[in-house]
């Protein structure tokens, strides 16, 4: 059993907190429920022979106890796994949540659109600050790579940034449309993270992001070190036909 | 012999009072009596001046005060004369080594933890009974 | 049962993203420790009454085995209640995992730990063959991810598969190391799978073993349909440091 944390990877006080909060919640739930219907079956198991040479209907009934206390401590083990892991099934392909983003975007733009999802709770409450006063509305098609863009940038952030916060700056300038989503967490070793073997399945997320900026004629520029927070910018020329 | 049961979970005494009340004599031809449950620590002191056991048996974690506070007050010159206050066993989940010497300070004269096997516990109680402390060997480690 | 945490309190994403990474972590640890012996139990003890009835011999032997698997997972629960509260100064050290292959591990490696687990009875009897001769022994990171692997793949099979009889296989070779569980079983549509909704708290055996392959850097498969059998393979690079 090898639960130690990797300490190394909590870079902070707060985040130690937190997790240590959360395995006393964990242990009581634990040491109140589960361990003691289990310490009562280790006891009528071996109470059983006893029963059933005196009396085999009392020897019946504590076998049922056995089988109630064992299958109660798994359904309590169960819930408990439910709790820690809500989405426990359908995690990798269930159909996409409905997105309160895209669900805008198509009639109030990308700058709600982001909004939208900032507020959705879609990124567990990171804060984000928007910043489109050097922005003009552009066609559907480019909207959708931005959005699609930066919703993959923030979602990166919550899930490996460890950052305070985020902003998104959109804005228009000499023909070019650019969008830069910004953390200040703890950064990655950006140049690497494109050769760098993973997992099969993982490391999606920047590909796609490149691949949107490309098809719309645009790139993409990831701007990261450890300890530095990271900047993802893309920038797509307005002036010719985007799609290639 | 007599024992009574303290412990919130009324399926663990229920287990605990099956195992006691199937155990076979011990070799001085005592035999074990489970006189009384109780699922708090007032009601453990309040059953123990009613009902005299020789052994509480004592859980730690209960509504109310603890175990281990009702081990003092089992144990403190109160009621009885000191021959006559009940031996205690704490059964517990786990301990820390505070948790182990505030217990023995209370007046605990063992420390168990709830994984350990019936003919122990059989044992242990009725070695409690002589004055026979019995220390988990992971308890007693900690001391 | 209510671990829900309170949300409010976390106030920063980095925090969220902790308690979410160390939350998962617990529902792998404990679905693979404890909820595999508690699920055996169950089964075990369903037949205790019938057993007796007809032999008390046979009772017995039942009865000591769910004791046997009850005590492992209330050993399991134990450790990891050691390991999610330890105390500030000594917590009393948990006992040796009750978990037959899980002891051997360590002194005696991988193939002797299969070996062990298959023969401690917790398969409920499911004949298995185990074929290492093409293996070499490795760290013991991978070889306890390995194991774990093994174990909730067999313990799969015991499950879902309805089958005559599986095989292990252990292999190295051009710097991989390769694990294949197979079954003669039932089968399952794989693919249709990992987005199935299932109760939560379930479906996490697969999930789990996917993470471990990835905590090790490698990758897991499995190909199954309905009517053909189930082969789980997991493949890690060994030339590369492990942990990501
Ligand atoms: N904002 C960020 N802060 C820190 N690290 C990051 C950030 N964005 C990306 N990374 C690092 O770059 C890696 C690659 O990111 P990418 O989005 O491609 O894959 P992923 O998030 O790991 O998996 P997925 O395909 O599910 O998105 C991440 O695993 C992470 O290590
Ligand atoms: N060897 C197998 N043979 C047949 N079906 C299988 C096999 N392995 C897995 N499955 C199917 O895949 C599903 C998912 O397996 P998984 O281990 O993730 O969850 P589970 O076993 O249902 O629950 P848990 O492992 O969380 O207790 C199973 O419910 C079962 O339908
Ligand atoms: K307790
Ligand atoms: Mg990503
Ligand atoms: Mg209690
Ligand atoms: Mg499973």
């Amino acid at each position: 059993l090898a639960v130690a944390i990797d300490n190394a990877r909590l870079h902070d006080a707060a985040q130690r907190a937190a997790v240590l909060e959360e395995r006393h919640r964990l242990a009581r739930e634990l040491h109140d429920s589960v361990t003691q219907q289990l310490f009562t079956a280790t006891l009528v198991a071996q109470a059983l022979g006893t029963a059933y040479a005196r009396d085999p209907d009392e020897g019946e009934r504590r076998a049922s106890m056995v089988l109630e206390l064992t299958r109660g401590a798994l359904a309590e083990m169960r819930a408990l796994l439910a709790e820690l892991r809500p989405a426990a099934s359908g995690e990798t392909s269930a159909p996409p949540p409905a997105d309160a983003g895209l669900a805008r975007l198509r009639h109030d733009g990308l700058v709600a659109a982001l909004h939208a999802h900032a507020e959705s709770g879609a990124l567990g409450g990171l804060p984000v600050q928007i910043d489109a006063d050097g922005y003009a509305p552009q066609d559907a098609p480019r909207e959708e790579a931005l959005y699609r863009i930066a919703r993959e940038a923030l979602h990166n952030v919550v899930k490996h940034a460890h950052a305070g916060h985020a902003d998104v700056r959109l804005e228009v300038r000499a023909g070019v449309g650019r969008l830069v989503v910004r953390d200040d967490g703890i950064g990655f070793a950006a140049h690497e993270a494109r050769g760098a073997r993973r997992p099969a399945g993982y490391g999606l997320g920047l590909r796609s992001m490149r691949e949107r900026a490309a098809e719309q004629g645009g790139a993409l520029r990831v701007d990261s070190a450890p300890g530095r927070g990271t900047v993802v910018e893309v920038e797509l020329p307005l002036d010719a036909e985007g799609t290639p | 012999m007599r024992v009574l049961l303290a412990d919130d979970h009324q399926i663990l005494r229920a287990g605990l009072r099956m195992i006691l009340a199937d155990a076979p004599p011990s070799p001085d031809d005592e035999t074990i009596e489970v006189v009384g449950e109780a699922s708090t620590g007032e009601e453990a002191v309040r059953l123990a001046a009613a009902l005299h056991p020789d052994v509480v048996l004592m859980d730690v974690a209960m509504p109310g005060i603890d175990g281990i506070e009702a081990t003092r007050r089992l144990r403190a010159a109160g009621g009885q004369p000191a021959g006559e206050r009940p031996a205690v066993l704490i059964l517990t989940t786990y301990g820390d080594d505070a948790r182990v010497r505030e217990a023995i300070q209370a007046g605990a004269l063992g420390y168990l933890l709830k994984d350990l096997l019936r003919d122990d516990l059989v044992r242990a109680v009725y070695g409690a009974a002589r004055g026979v402390p019995t220390l988990d060997p992971r308890a007693q480690q900690l001391l």
